[in-house]
């Protein structure tokens, strides 16, 4: 037994955050708002180490790690805000896709994109066409889930195989599109497009709570910088008990949330049968946990976090947007009722 | 108890409805916040004004129709029940005139009252300093006697100034006597915001409208009020080059007026909220109709709702002891801490019956934004649990 | 428009506080624990002064009050932790045989029963049979609500024609049993009989309600003494801010339950087509509000407030005894998102 | 990451399941905090003792298994899955112990910790004074040096005292020095409550159990320890009058081991908080089965289930550092903040579950009243938010 990261995994997500922090500052996130809601130089130097192909297999061109080591690293891209979608490419389509290397009738296809993405291409995935689609405009291609009258499908979907509606969200690096697919490639069918569709799904939650722990751990850095700093009434903000209270509340539930993005991530990494479950657990606390630890970070700032020219805005707004992405905390809810045999609590 | 309105409020009731009908815009104004929706906003002040509903608790000759606490409640509720727009005025109406209604001399109200509710003057508030924000009293802008030029010369930096870069005229405290502890030696001041010295600049808000600014002053020059016998076009002509509100170092009372005001902030409408727990509702039954509202999202609704109605009637009961003379006093931060987080979990409760598109640049994530700062702004709620504790529930201080 | 009581009003509440105040001290209920849960002298000086028969028509030997003149006055019992049924017998029942009047056939055992209300014997009402029934073993008769097949009855049932199996409370002051029925005197039927259930119901909750709020601030009070007195690291522990903010929070919470009580009196004293979701609004927040006051007043005490020696317990379970009892949170929810049409509400 | 357990592990949760289901008492023993239960329990303790459970990670020499931290944690989540009865012994072995471990001489771990094993000494905490609670350092009982009788004269006043009235040891600090301010200057006593001068009352808690007690000392000798070369009986002897533990002035530091140890009461075991979790779960699905479960309620069962997880898989991240030796330090604040808070929503969301029948007297009503205690004792949850945002988050002390 041992619940922690090995020595490896923590070196590589060690070298991930000092690249990260060197290259995704606050002004690369704002100059992301103002552009195409891309960090170049981050995504690039990710590339060059390997970390979109993370999870591709090695006979593909990537590294051939697994849920475990990558999940720590999408902690760090939520640490800095960085807006590029390297957990839904990276992490969900290309598992999606190691997945479908193993049908002969899809392997090739799937090869080919396993390389795309390790080499920078973005695969979108899409799971819920109803929902917004982020970063769907700088897209490569659509890994697409579908629940079709004819059965369960998984497809590749060309940027000009779709119909884009561009939205705004409360993010300016975020870029939601409502999309409406024409065409693509069917990559599998049947139970196997079904598990591969539950299991995007779950990567893409999972992804998404691993970036909100970063957010939360990163907004709680900010403010606890911040009330040692400022002084009112002849003393450090931070030195009131009504601020402590709020931010060891607060960094209390980032804390407890950690663990469950980590076991979910072994769940997923193991083929755990409750990792779904997992997942559920790991996303609806990371989502109610940052939520609280960015409402109390607000607050404890006082006026100067409701400015935009300060930075936290832009890491509070992230964590509002994931909290609601890829199952907000009353979805992730009901599927831990049906998992728990509390199906029909209905009344 | 009798929770029936007389004949004559039900008139009032029905002219107010009739006229905000008629004349509330549509589609809705940009935000007010905003430079382009200031000026949609204050062509709507002006028609308020121009219908005498901009003031309505006002006497007459300020451009108000005498309006009973009871009728202003009427007013507020058609307001928002109506959709009309935010008032950007309000800095001035709630915030300084409570202020030059107790502290202010005959003249000053003649001058500055008429010109606040016509929207010609346009106030914005000047409390907040970089280094004074719960703690008011750090204030260390200053302001320096000057005999020879027959007034006092400002220097200091304002900020958080909601509206700023639109406004016409800030008011504040400055530190007149350097010696004084905190809380004594402050003056109250009102300047016009194009007095030679003032630089003003504007920088965004949260929500990102452009609403915050910070005002710089540099040795700013505030006449002395004109003598009484003056004659009266001079003495106008002074009083628009600023003045003193209240006495020399007595500005921290003549700032606290406010905060116990009841028709100041701590009062929040109770329509408001009303309104806004409404729109809750409708959104949550269009939810309903869809077969997509699960019965613990409707439980949050429901406590918000309720949640809003209590702080109607707690209201009605404050109102009743203040037409009756019985001040509510400290009890008023029960308001400000209720209603500010409130208005939080009304949005929220609409963000999550919104899920995936909660994040979307709509009204309710709009609101929501603009809701966070009710827990902040006016007396932080860290600062009205402080007051509860002490004053209310009477806690030891130390 | 006026929402405050009538100097009539306030001078009633007035006197009955000063009187339960001397004969209800904590030490009056701690004798109902060890004794009948019943304190003598305070519901003697009660019937004494009128308040058991305030809802009684004059023509019946009462006050022929309302229930917005009752209703403080159960504020009042609550916070002195009176223990005896004042809510039921003397404005629940009363106020159903009050309704009873009007029917020719019943009104002569209506006028018998609310004669002997006034003067101090104990009629139970009782809505739903499942639910234990507090009082019951000291009962001069039930006021039954049955929903027969033939249709809704309201009956009046003596104790020798029921079955009673005593349950132990958490508060020793209250004695619940479950009760069976095996005989009675039908008074209503039909629509009247609806009616009058639904209003005893009704007047059940919104008793709890108002004895809630008296209790909340009792335990506050309590609450606010202590820690002004009690002293640790040499400054008395009501001077440091987690314990003002807890006390502050707990405060609001009963201020603002406390119009929703007066609210739903004067809707059913007027008779407003609403009045059973203005109930639900006051015992709801009653029940909450009044939890929270219990938690904050217990934390704020530390162990002292953990013993039996202590006063606070009685308050305190009290409190979470009528919290649930006549619909705890969750059905009084449930109630009102039919009320504002949110029924289909079951996902 | 390796979730899996060694087949080592494996075996010792086998002993260890086989051995609770053939003697865990049925039905359950009454309340070990009322004078009956806890006769029923020091059977059970001794029962233990005797199979070698009761103390698995001590060494075998004193009634122990040499057990690993995991297997402690396997211990404890086969303890409470089996529904064990509480460990009335637990004051001795979580409380004194570890100080004992780190501080007591070779001769008085010899002489204490069997004893305290096999549920011959029963230990209570002397922390508590009626003027020293969550200020622990503001204890006023006093030890005065008697050079004749060569040890120490206590007198003063212990409360709170956990089922003080059943047992036969105090261990507490006493003001050695009373110039000394408030840390310094106190000193560590293990004193007999059947000495000369010891009064102890019973006075009953929340739950109705006689659970609390009042220790009285009056000028009670506490006997310096015996020479290294004194005959051994005569020392036992002399150690069965007490003793002081660590060294004189020190008692403080010696108290702080406790609070600090990975076996002390902050790490408390996940097992106990995943039995309730699915004692929760089991009375949801019975309800549900009645078609009587709303959704609302179901999602509060599911956020405390969920919590209960959590918790056990913060601990696991614990036990990992310590075995691999980092101490999570001020970090433990954590875990009693949310063991305690997580025990009363477990309880109040079942009875929630049960509605009107919440309030009878049963085992939830129970639980319920014992976990209200949690965010108070060891520490308030005030106290433990000081720790975390000070020493964890390092914010400014003042």
């Amino acid at each position: 037994m041992r619940f922690e990261l090995t020595d490896d995994q923590v070196d590589l997500r060690d070298a991930v955050q000092a690249l990260l922090e060197d290259l995704c500052p606050p002004e690369a996130v704002r100059s992301a708002w103002d552009g195409d809601g891309r960090v170049p130089s981050a995504w690039d130097a990710l590339v060059e180490m390997g970390v979109l192909g993370a999870l591709v297999p090695e006979s593909a061109g990537g590294l051939g790690m697994t849920d475990e080591d990558v999940v720590p690293l999408l902690v760090e891209c939520g640490r800095v805000g960085l807006p590029d979608p390297v957990a839904p490419s990276g992490y969900a389509a290309a598992a999606a896709l190691t997945e479908a290397l193993g049908d002969p009738a899809a392997a090739g296809s799937a090869a080919e994109w396993l390389g795309r993405i390790a080499s920078g291409d973005v695969l979108i995935p899409v799971v819920d066409a109803a929902a917004p689609v982020v970063g769907a405009a700088s897209a490569d291609g659509f890994l697409w889930c579908a629940a079709e009258d004819a059965g369960p499908q998984v497809l590749v979907v060309a940027p000009d195989q779709v119909d884009l509606e561009p939205l705004q969200s409360v993010d300016g690096g975020r870029r939601p599109a409502r999309v409406v697919r024409r065409g693509g490639e069917v990559l599998l069918t049947g139970d196997v497009a079904r598990s591969v569709s539950v299991a995007t799904a779950d990567r893409l939650a999972l992804g998404a709570a691993a970036e909100l722990v970063g957010l939360g751990e990163r907004m709680l850095d900010l403010t606890v910088g911040y009330v040692g700093e400022r002084r009112q009434f002849g003393v450090p903000v931070g030195s009131f008990q009504a601020v402590k209270h709020q931010l060891a509340d607060a960094a209390l539930a980032v804390a407890f949330a950690g663990p469950l993005v980590s076991y979910a991530a072994h769940s997923m990494a193991h083929g755990d049968p409750d990792r779904s479950r997992h997942v559920s657990m790991a996303k609806l606390r990371a989502s109610t946990a940052v939520r609280h630890a960015a409402a109390a970070s607000l607050q404890c700032h006082g006026a100067i976090g409701y400015t935009v020219e300060y930075d936290l805005h832009l890491y509070m707004k992230r964590a509002w947007a994931l909290s609601y992405e890829h199952g907000d905390p009353d979805a992730h809810r009901a599927r831990l009722r049906d998992s728990l045999g509390l199906a029909s609590g209905r009344n | 108890m009798d929770l029936s309105w007389s004949d004559a409020e039900q008139a009032f009731r029905e002219e107010c409805r009739t006229w905000l009908e008629a004349n509330v815009p549509t589609p809705a104004l940009p935000s007010g916040d905003t430079r382009d929706g200031f000026a949609a906003h204050l062509e709507w002040e002006r028609a308020l004004h121009d219908a005498r509903w901009a003031v309505v608790s006002w006497p007459a000759q300020y451009g108000g129709r005498d309006a009973s606490l009871w009728e202003w409640l009427i007013f507020e509720e058609e307001y928002y029940r109506a959709g009309a727009p935010q008032r950007v005025t309000q800095n001035g109406i709630f915030l300084l005139a409570p202020s030059i209604f107790e502290f202010g001399t005959t003249a000053q109200q003649d001058h500055y009252l008429p010109r606040m509710s016509a929207a010609v003057d346009l106030w914005c508030q000047g409390w907040s300093e970089p280094n004074a924000g719960s703690d008011l009293a750090a204030v260390s802008s200053r302001a320096v006697r000057d005999d020879d030029a027959g007034g006092w010369r400002l220097t200091g930096q304002k900020t958080w100034t909601t509206r700023g870069a639109f406004c016409t005229h800030v008011f504040g405290l400055f530190r007149t006597d350097p010696t004084a502890e905190r809380h004594r030696g402050l003056t109250y001041f009102l300047v016009p915001l194009d007095s030679e010295g003032v630089t003003v600049r504007g920088f965004g808000r949260l929500d990102g409208d452009e609403g915050f600014a910070e005002v710089f002053l540099d040795d700013v020059l505030v006449p002395d009020e004109p003598p009484a016998d003056a004659d009266p076009q001079l003495a106008a002509a002074t009083m628009d080059r600023g003045g003193i509100l209240g006495d020399v170092h007595q500005g921290w009372g003549v700032a606290m007026a406010t905060t116990t005001s009841e028709r100041g902030l701590t009062l929040r409408s109770p329509g408001r909220f009303q309104a806004t727990a409404h729109r809750l509702l409708e959104l949550a039954r269009e939810r309903d109709a869809e077969g997509r509202l699960g019965a613990a999202l409707a439980d949050r609704v429901v406590d918000a709702w309720v949640d809003a109605e209590a702080y109607a009637l707690f209201t009605l009961g404050d109102v009743t002891g203040i037409v009756e003379g019985r001040s509510p006093g400290a009890r008023s931060s029960f308001n400000k801490i209720f209603w500010s987080e409130l208005d939080v979990r009304l949005h929220e409760a609409a963000l999550d019956l919104l899920g995936p598109d909660a994040e979307l640049d709509g009204p309710w994530m709009k609101g929501y934004e603009f809701a966070l700062s009710g827990p902040i702004y006016a007396g932080t709620n860290e600062i009205q649990r402080n007051i509860v504790a002490e004053r209310v529930l009477g806690l030891p201080r130390k």
